[in-house]
């Protein structure tokens, strides 16, 4: 079957296809890859603006809701004033990782524009569901944006409670378990956590695993 | 030698012994202990705190109490405490009890200006009745008053309600359970011509939904608290939804959170009306014939000084109590304006939430309990929000029956039992009677055997206005009982403390602790506290409990009820009666009032023979007779056989407490319901005979705005209240180690945006400033409580900073309760 | 004295069918760490002694289980630690790890 | 306010006797609540806001029916409808992986006397009864003695390293 194609589309196609006859090589070489710097460079600046905190929290669903709960936990405010913004944590920081949770962004832009989560209760009521997909995400990067700050290597754990020194000597430098495993709802507030146990609990119920073994050595307080 | 493990194991064992109520045989005792160094008595009491009544066991030993937990036998809590009743043992113990009495001297001499000296009771009496001579003889009686308190033992109470009204001659009685619930009671009384809820704690085991109007009941009422978890976790249909105007901890049970606008609650409970009407599910046979409708007078002013511009303005404030009879096509014309979109607008409650909560009074299948403590009763609008509460549920029949009904909380142990019951209020007597009905006062003259006319006719001043008067040099000896009104009254740099130091007046103060109006008083009286008496208390469920005197008051700390009886035997009825009642009943002169008001046959009619053996009684030992039984059994007088009906003294001392109306030795949980109150006959179904017509009444009012709102200067709303670790001012809880450091000072909670916009932030010192006064602390961004935008809260615990010297001085025009919840006030860093 | 590390020490408030009670009385004496100190007609008060909180558990769902007790609760529960050895033992473990 | 006035008030704590124990007079504190003094007019500074005790040592009780107050941080901590983050250490299933105490068992138990296979509904929102504790020190010391101290007994409080 023929493919009919417009006269019009056709011929600028054609002058669009057929080589330059006025502009020189170097010219036409110079000029696209100057061109190519400022659509690139202009194209990064505008998925730069939509990387900043004053763009997120530029819609209201985010500013009324994870925003607000942010501003009590230590994400936003603490002892040496070093804060997280929304993108910290939520967008990535390599490019091809950005570019592909910006595609997934293009849900939430319908979400907005149909109010999926256009009131406080909306959006509690898809609480659960939102967290999910974060979880997932960091599960799956083993918690990349956490550990753009928080690196496993610079942990002084004789600074933490012994509690979390013993947990993050097992768990996380071993590579058992990733940070989102054990904390979940840092900078916002928990859905529903029905069914989703605490990070260390599936050691607990099976002894082979290193936590096991490990208390069963002694030390602590024994049981 | 007894090993440790036995020790224990003989703990272990008392304390289920004492649970079951269990005696345990010397036998036992023996085999379990080897020495009798580690027997302990374990005995019941009521917690000290707030209105809940939870029952609490206390172990004693050589004369100290060791230890407490919750009783399991105590219907109320079944074992449970908060943690300020798992601290009760240590409130005896802050180490600045008063043990002796206080007096200002110079030269040894009374002197208004003088400092604190120790002195004997003799001494600190003969000054405090040289005062009250001289202030009687150049004023006359209502010269005089006493401010007294819902922590007052029930007889204590009455004992004060004798000595002012049917002693003195004067109503100038008032508890500080008028910051309490006045306004719950004024509308218990207009709506069902009788006090107090019907319902009782059994309720929360039956509803389906539980609705908080301006109550934080998981730090207020922890236990009840613990009641409502129960029910919501357990049962997946049940609902909780908590109105307030900022987020507290009781949101984290809610499934319906709501925050409002401050003062538009009356709107809300207005549209929950409407939505009722218009979407056809009245109660119409219901209605018809247990309901009588009623159009209320508005624009009735706030309550405050009659020359305040507010109160000249408004139109009704000489009258505000009138109201006409309607019909119930007004009453549905009257709310129609109560729209879902104008309430929304006005409250700022986003709409599906203002319907989802409609809709749970609305539909007939759910059991509703409304539940409310401050954010009602503190409110120049009160009444009438108690009121639209029970229109709501009078409305839909959701009354007086198991899981539903409308619910007041009240805060202080015995708010109901001796402020409301006994009648310590300026207007009131026993039995819910009032003062200004001569057929009352005759009936009380009798009752106490006092000459007929000798009870005085004119309403009492009431809380506020006694700060007022005290100030205006109109009141003049005053005594101030088991409460901190300095830290605890409205506007008090303004309205309270110049009162105190008016050089006109004499301020005696009786505590347990040197509290900030003690500081302020000329005359302080060690009182002697909880178990260090014997006491009764009752709870906001009607439920009336006793307690032994389980140790001895430190130094010479006595009771506030030895210190009534001790005081009135300085008083000739020649020196304060009326002399035209003394010509008319010359067999009276010459007595003491002692002898008139508890040396009158009835009161000193049970010998110490009758009190437990196992049990100390001070007081019943020191006046010769068994003096709270006599008081009590004349008291309950009063109400038996008319639907007040107490059980005999003794047996309460077996019981874990008991709900009144007790008839034939059986406790009414629902009242005005056939087969639960026996006060209604078979076959009348529901009959609210508080009322002559056997009606409740509907009553119509308006939403009115608050008496103070923020403005470009003080741009704020000021909310005060209570945290779950102090009790009120924090005499006692401040004293607890533990719970002074798990929170150590009252501080400012804020929105961190608010904070941000002024240049704060947490841990920023600053002042809350309003029109009236200024508190410095330190602000909280991160707390337990989360206001919005807009609106500060400031707990009042915390004598160091004093945020009643904000507060403004508006009350209830009706119930004259003050409004603590909303005024206007600025934030600005120090 | 018992050499674990913990004992564990709770009484237990029984309501028991008046009539079941020598039945009660005999499966009590039965049961290792069970002791019956004081009995009235339709109520007893029994003390359990075991070496963790699991033990108590199922010495509690025994009683309850009994034919003829209504219930057993649960009226005070004791935790004992040996804390001289256990103190500085914990002490180490802490200060290994950093203190704080 | 006159100035004699004021020291009249400045004068109370110090006259009541039972400060005048054998411990004299307890030193005078910015943060007091009750000294200096007991002072209505006189505007106290605030103290800073003081920091929870976070070092997960346990306390001594005064008795063993008291709960334990919380020797560790509870910043951020959501115990709500949908979460309860204490019983994701303490309740007996996790115990043993975070070494955490396990909460009593009488906490099992309802308000009808059954014991539960997990936490009673009714003890849900820990912190009505377990509160954490700041370093603030106390105004008025507590004369309060346990058993052991009134007997004379070696002092012991049962849960207690």
């Amino acid at each position: 079957m023929k493919l009919r194609i417009p006269v019009s589309l056709r011929t600028a196609w054609q002058t669009f296809s057929r080589p330059s006859r006025t502009f020189s090589l170097g010219f036409l070489t110079l000029g696209g890859f100057i061109a190519g710097v400022v659509f690139w460079g202009g194209f990064n600046t505008a998925l730069e603006a939509t990387n900043r905190e004053a763009f997120c929290i530029g819609c209201h669903e985010m500013q009324a809701n994870p925003y607000e709960e942010m501003k009590q936990t230590i994400h936003f405010t603490n002892r040496s004033g070093v804060r997280a913004t929304c993108p910290d944590c939520h967008v990535p920081h390599q490019w091809t990782d950005k570019i592909a949770r910006k595609m997934q962004a293009s849900k939430e832009v319908w979400g907005k524009i149909f109010g999926t989560i256009d009131t406080r209760d909306k959006f509690v009521a898809m609480r659960r569901e939102l967290a999910e997909h974060e979880w997932a995400r960091l599960k799956a990067n083993n918690s990349l944006e956490c550990r753009n700050c928080h690196s496993a290597d610079s942990m002084d754990i004789t600074k933490q409670g012994a509690r979390a020194a013993r947990i993050h000597e097992q768990y996380l430098f071993t590579g058992e378990r990733t940070c989102i495993d054990c904390h979940k709802g840092i900078a916002h507030r928990l859905p529903d956590m029905h069914g989703v146990p605490p990070g260390w609990s599936e050691a607990s119920d099976d002894p082979q695993k290193p936590l096991g073994h490990w208390l069963a050595d002694g030390r602590g307080e024994g049981r | 030698m007894l090993d440790r493990r036995d020790f224990i194991k003989a703990q272990a064992v008392a304390a289920a012994a004492a649970a079951g109520g269990i005696g345990l045989p010397a036998a036992a005792q023996s085999s379990l202990v080897a020495g009798e160094d580690t027997t302990l008595k374990w005995s019941k009491a009521p917690c000290r705190f707030c209105g809940t009544g939870c029952g609490v066991m206390v172990a004693t030993k050589d004369n100290r109490v060791v230890a407490t937990h919750g009783d399991m036998q105590a219907e109320v809590n079944r074992g449970l405490n908060c943690v300020k009743g798992y601290f009760l043992s240590k409130i005896l113990y802050g180490q600045d009890r008063l043990t002796q009495p206080l007096l200002r001297m110079r030269d040894g001499q009374y002197h208004k200006e003088g400092e604190f000296q120790p002195v004997s009771w003799d001494r600190a009496f003969d000054e405090m009745a040289r005062q009250w001579k001289r202030v009687i003889k150049e004023k006359g009686p209502d010269a005089v008053g006493m401010f007294g308190s819902g922590q007052w033992t029930i007889w204590e109470g009455y004992a004060a309600s004798k000595l002012m009204r049917g002693g003195f001659c004067t109503n100038n009685l008032d508890p500080n359970a008028r910051h309490c619930m006045a306004s719950a009671a004024v509308a218990f009384i207009r709506t069902f011509g009788m006090d107090e809820p019907m319902g009782c704690y059994d309720d929360f085991e039956n509803a389906d939904a539980f609705v908080l109007w301006g109550s934080n009941m998981a730090e207020m009422h922890p236990i009840l608290w613990t009641r409502i978890t129960d029910r919501r976790l357990a049962h997946n249909q049940v609902k909780v939804a908590v109105l307030s105007t900022f987020e507290h901890r009781s949101f984290e049970l809610a499934d319906i959170p709501m925050i409002f606008t401050p003062g538009t609650d009356l709107a809300i409970l207005n549209y929950i009306a409407n939505h009722i009407i218009q979407t056809g599910r009245v109660n119409r046979e219901f209605v018809e014939s247990h309901c009588n409708f009623r159009l209320g007078q508005t624009d009735i002013g706030y309550g405050l000084r009659p020359e305040s511009v507010l109160e000249v303005r408004a139109a009704n404030a000489k009258d505000p109590t009138d109201s006409k009879p309607i019909d119930f096509g007004a009453f549905a014309k009257f709310v129609s304006t109560y729209t879902l979109d104008y309430t929304a607008e006005l409250t700022g409650v986003p709409k599906e939430r203002l319907s989802a909560l409609a809709e749970l009074y609305a539909d007939p299948k759910v059991k509703v309990m409304s539940l409310w403590t401050m954010g009602f009763n503190q409110h120049v609008r009160g009444v009438w929000a108690n009121h639209m509460a029970y229109n709501i549920h009078l409305l839909t029949g959701k009354i007086s029956e198991p899981g539903n009904g409308p619910f007041s909380l009240t805060g202080q142990p015995s708010a109901c039992g001796t402020a409301r019951e006994v009648g310590t209020f300026a207007h009131r007597l026993p039995a819910d009677m009032q003062v200004t009905n001569p057929t009352h006062r005759a009936h009380t003259e009798e009752a106490w055997k006092l000459p007929k006319d000798l009870l005085p006719a004119k309403l009492g001043y009431h809380a506020v206005q006694m700060d007022r008067m005290l100030k205006d040099g109109k009141l003049n000896a005053f005594w101030i009982m088991v409460n901190n009104n300095l830290q605890a009254a409205p506007n008090s740099a303004n309205e309270t403390y110049p009162g105190y130091r008016n050089p006109d007046n004499f301020i005696v103060v009786s505590d347990a602790y040197p509290t900030v109006t003690a500081s302020a008083a000329d005359l302080i009286l060690p009182a002697a506290m909880w178990v260090e008496k014997e006491g009764a208390y009752g709870n906001a469920e009607r439920r009336t409990h006793f307690w032994h005197q389980l140790v001895t008051a430190p130094g010479e700390a006595r009771s506030d009820l030895w210190q009534l009886m001790e005081f009135s035997k300085r008083f000739t009825t020649d020196e304060v009666w009326p002399a035209a009642v003394l010509e008319a009943n010359p067999s009276y002169r010459g007595k003491t009032l002692f002898d008139v008001l508890y040396r009158n046959g009835t009161v000193d009619r049970f010998p110490l023979s009758e009190i437990d053996s196992d049990y100390a009684n001070d007081e019943a030992k020191h006046f010769g007779f068994y003096v709270q039984k006599g008081l009590f059994e004349e008291y309950a007088d009063f109400g038996r056989g008319h639907g007040h009906d107490l059980a005999p003294f003794d047996r309460y001392h077996q019981v874990r407490g008991l709900r009144w109306p007790v008839v034939d030795g059986k406790e009414t949980r629902w009242r005005y319901r056939e087969g639960h109150d026996p006060f209604v006959k078979t076959g009348e179904g529901v009959r609210f005979y508080g009322n002559p017509d056997g009606k409740a009444n509907i009553f119509a009012f308006p939403y009115e705005p608050p008496a103070e709102v923020p403005d470009q200067e003080f741009d704020l709303w000021l909310v005060t209240g209570r945290v779950l670790e102090h009790w009120h001012s924090g005499s006692m809880t401040m004293r607890v180690p533990e719970l002074y450091k798990a929170m150590p000072m009252a501080l400012v909670f804020m929105h961190p945006d608010d904070a941000k916009a002024r240049g704060l932030r947490r841990g920023s010192e600053v002042k809350v400033v309003s029109r009236r006064g200024e508190m410095i602390t330190r602000v909280e961004t991160r707390g337990r409580n989360k206001p919005p935008r807009g609106v500060v809260f400031v707990p009042w615990f915390d004598s160091a900073r004093l945020i009643n010297k904000c507060t403004l001085d508006a009350t209830d025009p009706i119930s004259k309760q003050t409004d603590f919840k909303k005024c206007a006030a600025k934030i600005v860093a120090v | 004295m018992p050499t674990d590390a913990e004992r564990h020490l709770a009484s237990l408030l029984l309501h028991v069918r008046p009539d079941r009670q020598v039945i009660v009385r005999a499966a009590i004496a039965a049961m290792p760490g069970t002791e019956l100190h004081i009995e009235q007609p339709g109520k007893m008060v029994v003390t359990v002694e075991g070496p963790h909180e699991g033990w108590i558990a199922d010495r509690m769902t025994a009683l309850h289980l009994l034919d003829g007790v209504f219930s057993a609760v649960m009226v005070f529960h004791h935790i004992d630690r040996h804390h001289t050895d256990q103190e500085q033992s914990d002490r180490a473990a802490v200060e290994s790890a950093g203190g704080t | 306010m006159r100035p004699h006035h004021l020291a009249a008030l400045a004068a109370l704590p110090f006259l009541v006797p039972a400060m005048l124990s054998a411990e004299g007079a307890p030193p005078l504190r910015l943060d007091s609540p009750f000294r200096p003094p007991l002072n209505f007019v006189e505007q106290n500074p605030a103290p800073s806001i003081p920091p929870d005790v976070t070092d997960d040592r346990r306390v001594a009780r005064n008795y063993p029916e008291q709960p334990p107050v919380i020797p560790h941080n509870v910043r951020d901590y959501q115990i709500t409808l949908n979460n309860n983050q204490c019983l994701t250490c303490h309740s007996r299933r996790f115990t043993e992986a975070v070494q955490a105490p396990m909460v009593s068992i009488t906490h099992y138990v309802d308000r009808d006397g059954q014991t539960l296979g997990a936490v009673s509904p009714r003890r849900y929102f820990c912190m009505q009864c377990h509160v954490p504790q700041t370093t603030a020190q106390p105004i008025v010391p507590n004369t309060f003695k346990d058993l052991d101290t009134l007997v004379g007994r070696p002092t012991d409080r049962g849960d207690r390293r």
